[in-house]
């Protein structure tokens, strides 16, 4: 079996792995770099709880071969706080009480965080249908669009 | 003697009695009681029932009181998710 | 399975003609999960996302020349494009979740040949043309020609397609795409409508297309659709005409989406509410 | 009165909405769950599953999987040599790893463990299975036909009626009075059939374990699931392995909903790990949680409800047939206890079959059998009321059942709080706001049980004054949280001063699974008791250091005080000073608890929607949702709140679009989440939620069960807003857009 040697960004960091050239880059993040914050709820692009950011793009890291990552940045939900520096949308999760389980929350924050780069000011309408690929069964969804409601409009007073 | 309310499909394996009365101050007493007094009732008995005893539901606890005058309902065995 | 990163379309077009097993990869949002699945067991993944001229928009002739691996999420992101065909946009905007727009290509949509694709009959009523680059050279093929059944293509061994064509805009015309499905996002279409039509000067409809998705084997190019409008002012009779044309024109199967008798009766209400915001925008008024 | 019931009282803590004590380890990544963890020399595991419904296993033939480079074991059935004399636990058993048939699509074979998930994977393609392809059903009502193909025979319990087919395994009937009587005194009476579609728990986290056995007999498991006592108990019975030799510990758990109350995978692992010598990580893909694990039974429903003109119920009966899947199920008699719970009814029957079908084992799912109870039952209630022109809520409270009434059940009910929810519903903005064209406004009541059981918890002083609290039931909704919470109100010291853990099963007695709802309330009760326990002695300990009768010390305030005057003159001792000289009044402190937590209090829920209909599409969307449910007390508002809300949501996708599609060929059409629709963000509203609390007499705090009462009304709920939106009855779940425009069409 031939591996593939990749060097990607992960985080802000260089990082050389090597991979089989059918593995997945969550696969890779998962079982070779264990970053498992990135969960596999479904491998199919369904569910949304591997969404990592590749060169600035939300993606379902299920869907993106590890060796299609070669040269590029890839930022997960590991890279998200700054040291013990927690992102506001962090801090917002846990205050509004926006999880029970957890498992789908890596996926939401980083979906999250990419649309408030990208929509500072984003409706609650904007809100859910951006998080539409995220599934969430424990919260009904509810204290999630509030956080991320709240955060937003901290981060523009903020800013 | 505590009366014991049977549920129906249950009541019917008891000569369709839809109450039964069982000599019993514990939980314990009443369900060797029922299981010696109605054998039919045997093979449920085995698979497991809960009992409401004034309202409250018991399962397992074998020292649990029961008043003469207390509502004792026997029920399917509960279970949740 | 060897992995590929041409940097060329000739290094692709080489790669798969020598490897009639190998798969082209762009957005990878239907290639991975067959791989996955392990429906597929392909030789070789080329991933033509190392292609540069495969990965930009340009314009061309006053329209716009959409390379093959350029996700939709990225289009979504260009005003002008959005501005003159939205329906294309819009269609494209609506395959799958956000992180899926972040990969998946028209191309790919068009090369997976699911008849309920969505950005294809955007396109076909769009007049969208796909560049195919191939052994024996370049050719340009209306989208309408690429599916020839589900999971089939027209394009011949070696081939591949190197961009979508969107022609120019003809004035006071207007696209739109309309699609059905159970949930607000993240199905596959039960129906989807696109109508693409243009006026004269007095405000009557001069040309439309209208293609129907999800309910025949490939996408139907509907002349009885366009008839139903053409020469009129686009007004409720003409809609009537329109989507009875729509339910009559649809051929779908019951499957676990949807049942014949509701693809049929959805086809001719999103026909009707399809073109409504084709021609309001071709007045201008949307 | 004895300790454990209700006393009214300030709290300090509990009520209040401190942040999550896993928090950080959640929005970080941080947090293990059950695919996150490896172990050394590790493998992987993987299933190979029947493609058919129903199948003689002929053969099978590993040789060639064996053969493979980095194959380290393969195991079929005749691996299993321990014989479980528990015809429960045979039952799981082959559930797990099919013994002579495969009775569903998606039902185990073989399974092998391999140096790569991609070794593993390919040498399942490489067993050879020889499958004889039997006759199969999986409709409910054709697996009640004297002549459907048999699933297993000799199930049959001694209640069946004759003349009913094989697959029908039990039958339970309940109620009181005589309802025929009844619905002769009606005005108007209402009978009705109706289906409900299997529904999967959709837990986003799929089955995950790591598994080591060695050839002692000693093992350890790390398992996501909702009682790793329970996995521990059923892997032993399974394997015949001493539960003292194997280990397991609880993963973080992402979800469960009932469905990770049972095993499928963790024998498989440790037969693996034991075969291989080696640990191995078995992880379901998303296509084996759907084709394997847990749906709810599907179900089909008759109804009849009798009502006079001005609202009374005079009658009502009800036949629940509930699909079990392919093995005897239990959940038919809760659905026949649960329909007409909610009401205080003279004359009431229900029955409830349970029936055996070539689908995957139905598992438990939130409040199992009462949803699709509820469902039918409040549907003929809405309708009667439109027919008799009549409020639906006032109806509802004009036969609601109250403390006193004799439930449908049987048991005659405590303090409950049914109507408190009714009247919160009655003077909500929601229920007076104008609706638009198109558009219904529903409600619809519901009843859970709530449970308790076993269950232990310890607490630690730590020489520091912190206090350190071991429970042994996996957290899933942010349960550690409210454990804390309680022990800190109960000893009086501030939230941050203690920190609660999962225990494995090694460290604590037998914890019952985390279901019933029953973890705040039976593992808070054994909290405040070892909370209490540890109470006395400190005071023990003070009272030594003062030179007083322990009896004389009272603790307050996180410190023991002199009980009064006449106690002595003493400056109160706080934890902290007490912890400090443990060694040398006695040695560590420690309380503990211990109990079968029985008599857990009943809880209701009234729910209301509006739905806007699509007359053209039959698409429905949800506009507007409020919960009203009783909590007893709300420990932690913001998870109380957070149960309402999802138990609403998956409530509205079990009324709206979830399904499992079976196609002719027995097999699953859709098995993954593209078209198993849950719903996602944008289909839902904001849900409100409204907490009553009427104290459950049978708990310190007046703690109720919530997490189960949630999904029990938004089926009706729904459906009533639907069917008074699009002005047509709708009887079928899902009420999907073909079957809302199909009724549409057929006015």
């Amino acid at each position: 079996m031939s591996q593939i040697h990749v060097t990607a960004t992960i985080n802000g960091d260089e990082t050389e792995f090597l991979c089989d050239p059918t593995e997945t880059l969550l696969d890779v993040l998962r079982d070779h770099l264990d970053l498992t914050g990135s969960k596999e709820g479904c491998g199919s692009g369904d569910c949304g709880a591997c969404s990592i950011i590749l060169d600035g793009r939300l993606v379902c890291s299920c869907l993106v071969l590890a060796a299609e990552a070669e040269g590029r940045s890839v930022e997960t939900i590991e890279g998200m706080a700054e040291g013990d520096k927690l992102h506001p949308l962090q801090e917002k999760f846990i205050e509004h009480a926006a999880l029970q389980c957890g498992i789908c929350t890596p996926g939401i924050l980083v979906a999250a965080k990419n649309l408030l780069e990208r929509n500072p000011n984003p409706s609650e309408e904007e809100v859910r249908y951006w998080l539409a690929g995220n599934l969430c069964r424990c919260t009904g969804y509810d204290k999630i669009i509030r956080a991320v409601m709240d955060t937003a409009a901290e981060m523009r007073g903020a800013a | 003697m505590v009366a014991v309310r049977l549920w129906g499909s249950l009541a019917e394996l008891a000569d369709g009695q839809q109450t039964v009365e069982i000599e019993a101050a514990n939980l314990r007493q009443l369900l060797d009681g029922l299981a010696r007094d109605y054998p039919a009732l045997k093979p449920q008995l085995e698979r497991g029932v809960s009992v409401s005893i004034d309202g409250k539901i018991y399962n397992d606890t074998w020292a649990t009181p029961i008043e003469k005058n207390s509502e004792v309902v026997l029920l399917n065995r509960l279970v949740g998710g | 399975m060897r992995f590929e990163t041409p940097t060329t379309v000739d290094e692709a077009v080489r790669l798969l003609s020598d490897d009639p097993e190998a798969r082209i990869l762009a957005g990878g949002t239907d290639l991975l999960v067959r791989l996955r699945a392990r429906q597929v067991a392909p030789s070789a993944v080329i991933d033509v996302k190392r292609i540069a001229e495969m990965t930009v928009i340009t314009r061309e002739e006053g329209g716009w020349r959409i390379g093959a691996a350029v996700p939709s999420a990225e289009m979504n992101e260009m005003s002008d494009l959005c501005a003159d065909w939205p329906g294309v946009m819009e269609a494209a905007d609506l395959i799958g979740s956000t992180q899926i727009q972040g990969r998946a290509t028209m191309a790919g949509n068009l090369c997976n040949a699911s008849p309920a694709a969505d950005s294809v009959p955007a396109m076909v009523a769009a007049g969208a043309v796909a560049r195919i680059a191939g052994p024996s050279g370049t050719r340009d093929v209306a989208v309408e020609d690429i599916p020839t059944g589900p999971g089939q293509t027209s394009l011949k061994p070696g081939e591949l397609i190197t961009s979508i064509f969107l022609p120019v805009k003809p004035a006071m015309s207007g696209d739109a795409y309309l699609r059905f499905i159970p949930r607000t996002e993240m199905d596959i279409a039960v129906v989807g409508v696109g109508v693409h039509v243009t006026l004269d000067d007095q405000g009557k409809i001069s040309a439309a297309r209208v293609a129907l998705g999800a309910v025949a084997p490939t996408v139907i190019l509907s002349q009885s659709c366009a008839d139903a409008l053409i020469g009129t002012p686009g007004d409720d009779a003409a809609l009537d005409a329109l989507a009875a044309a729509a339910t009559e024109e649809a051929t779908p199967i019951d499957d676990k989406r949807g049942t014949v008798a509701f693809r049929k009766d959805i086809a001719g209400v999103l026909a009707r509410r399809t073109a409504k915001i084709a021609i309001a925008r071709a007045k201008g008024d949307a | 009165m004895p300790k454990d019931e209700f006393q009214a009282r300030d709290f300090k803590i509990v009520g209040t909405r401190p942040l999550r004590p896993d928090g950080i380890d959640k929005v970080t990544g941080k947090a293990r769950y059950g695919a996150d963890v490896t172990a050394p020399g590790m493998l992987w595991g993987a299933v190979l599953r029947s493609p058919h419904a129903h199948a003689r296993i002929v053969s099978i033939d590993t040789s060639a999987a064996e053969a493979m480079k980095g194959v380290k074991a393969v195991i079929t059935r005749a691996d299993f040599t321990y014989q479980p004399d528990d015809p429960g636990l045979a039952d799981v058993l082959d559930n797990c790893m099919a013994g002579e048939k495969a009775r569903y699509d998606g039902h185990a074979v073989a399974a092998v463990a391999a140096t790569s998930k991609k070794i593993a994977h390919d040498a399942l393609d490489a067993i050879k299975v020889e499958y004889e392809v039997l006759a199969h059903v999986t409709d409910v009502d054709e697996a009640m036909k004297p002549d459907a193909p048999v699933i297993e025979a000799g199930r049959q319990q001694e209640n069946v009626p004759a003349g009913l087919s094989e697959n029908v395994t039990s039958r339970s009937k309940y109620g009181h009075g005589d309802p025929e009587a009844g619905f002769s005194q009606a005005d108007l009476v209402i009978e009705r059939s109706f289906t409900t579609a299997a529904t999967h728990q959709g837990y986003i986290e799929p089955h995950a374990c790591l598994a080591t056995l060695g050839a002692d007999g000693q093992g350890d498991l790390w398992v996501c699931t909702q009682g790793h006592y329970m996995v521990r108990n059923t892997c032993a019975g399974l394997l015949g392995l001493d539960a003292g030799m194997l280990r397991v510990t609880a993963s973080e758990i992402g979800g469960g909903f009932g469905g990770k109350t049972h095993v499928w995978i963790e024998p498989v692992a440790l037969m693996l790990s034991r075969k291989a010598g080696k640990p191995v990580k078995l992880v379901m893909s998303r296509d084996e949680v759907f084709r394997a694990t847990g749906p709810t039974a599907s179900s089909s429903i008759d109804v009849k409800i009798g009502m006079k003109k001005d609202g009374t119920i005079t009658g009502a009966t009800a036949t629940y047939r509930l699909q079990a899947g392919a093995y005897p199920g239990a959940i038919a008699f809760l659905s026949a206890m649960c329909g007409f719970a909610p009401y205080d009814l003279e004359n009431v029957r229900t029955e409830g079959f349970e029936v055996m079908t070539n689908r995957p084992k139905a598992a438990a799912y939130r409040a199992p059998g009462a949803p699709m109870a509820a469902y039918p039952v409040e549907s003929v209630i809405d309708e009667l009321c439109q027919k008799l022109d009549l409020d639906p809520l006032e109806t509802r409270l004009k036969n609601a059942a109250d403390e006193g009434t004799k439930s449908a059940y049987g048991p005659t009910y405590p303090a409950i709080g049914l109507k408190a929810t009714l009247k919160a519903a009655q003077s909500h903005p929601h229920w007076t706001a104008p609706l638009g064209e198109n558009q219904g406004r529903g409600v619809a009541c519901g009843f859970w049980f709530n449970f308790g059981g076993d269950t232990c918890v310890s607490l630690m002083v730590n020489p520091d004054g912190t206090v350190s609290l071991s429970e042994g039931n996996p957290d899933i909704g942010g349960s550690r949280a409210s454990m804390s919470m309680m022990a800190a109100e109960e000893l009086g010291v501030p939230l941050d001063q203690v920190r609660t853990i999962i225990a494995d099963t090694a460290s604590l007695g037998q914890n019952e699974v985390t279901d019933g709802s029953r973890v705040t309330f039976a593992v808070g009760l054994a909290t405040i008791k070892a909370a209490r326990h540890a109470i006395e002695i400190m005071k023990e300990r003070a009272a030594m250091t003062w030179g007083i009768d322990p009896e004389a010390v009272d603790w307050h305030d996180g410190a023991a005080h002199p009980a009064g005057p006449n106690a002595g003159k003493f400056p109160p001792m706080t934890i902290k000073e007490i912890a400090a000289i443990a060694s040398n009044t006695g040695g560590p402190i420690a309380g503990h608890h211990e109990v079968n937590a029985e008599g857990a209090g009943v809880s209701f829920a009234t729910h209301m929607v509006d739905t806007e209909v699509d007359p053209e599409t039959g698409a429905v969307k949800v506009l507007r949702y409020t919960v009203f449910q009783d909590a007893g007390k709300a420990v932690h508002p913001d998870y109380v709140e957070g149960q309402f809300q999802g138990g609403a949501a998956q409530g509205i996708g079990w009324a709206i679009n979830e399904e499992y599609i079976y196609g002719e060929d027995g097999r699953l059409q859709n098995p993954g989440f593209l078209d198993y629709r849950v719903p996602v963000a944008s289909d839902l509203p904001m849900i409100e939620p409204v907490i009553l609390e009427i104290p459950n007499p049978g708990h310190p705090y007046g703690v109720r069960g919530v997490g189960e009462t949630s999904i029990v009304p938004p089926l009706a709920a729904i459906a009533n807003a639907v069917s008074r939106a699009a002005g047509v009855r709708l009887t079928s779940l899902p009420m999907s857009p073909p079957r809302v425009l199909a009724a549409l069409k057929g006015q």
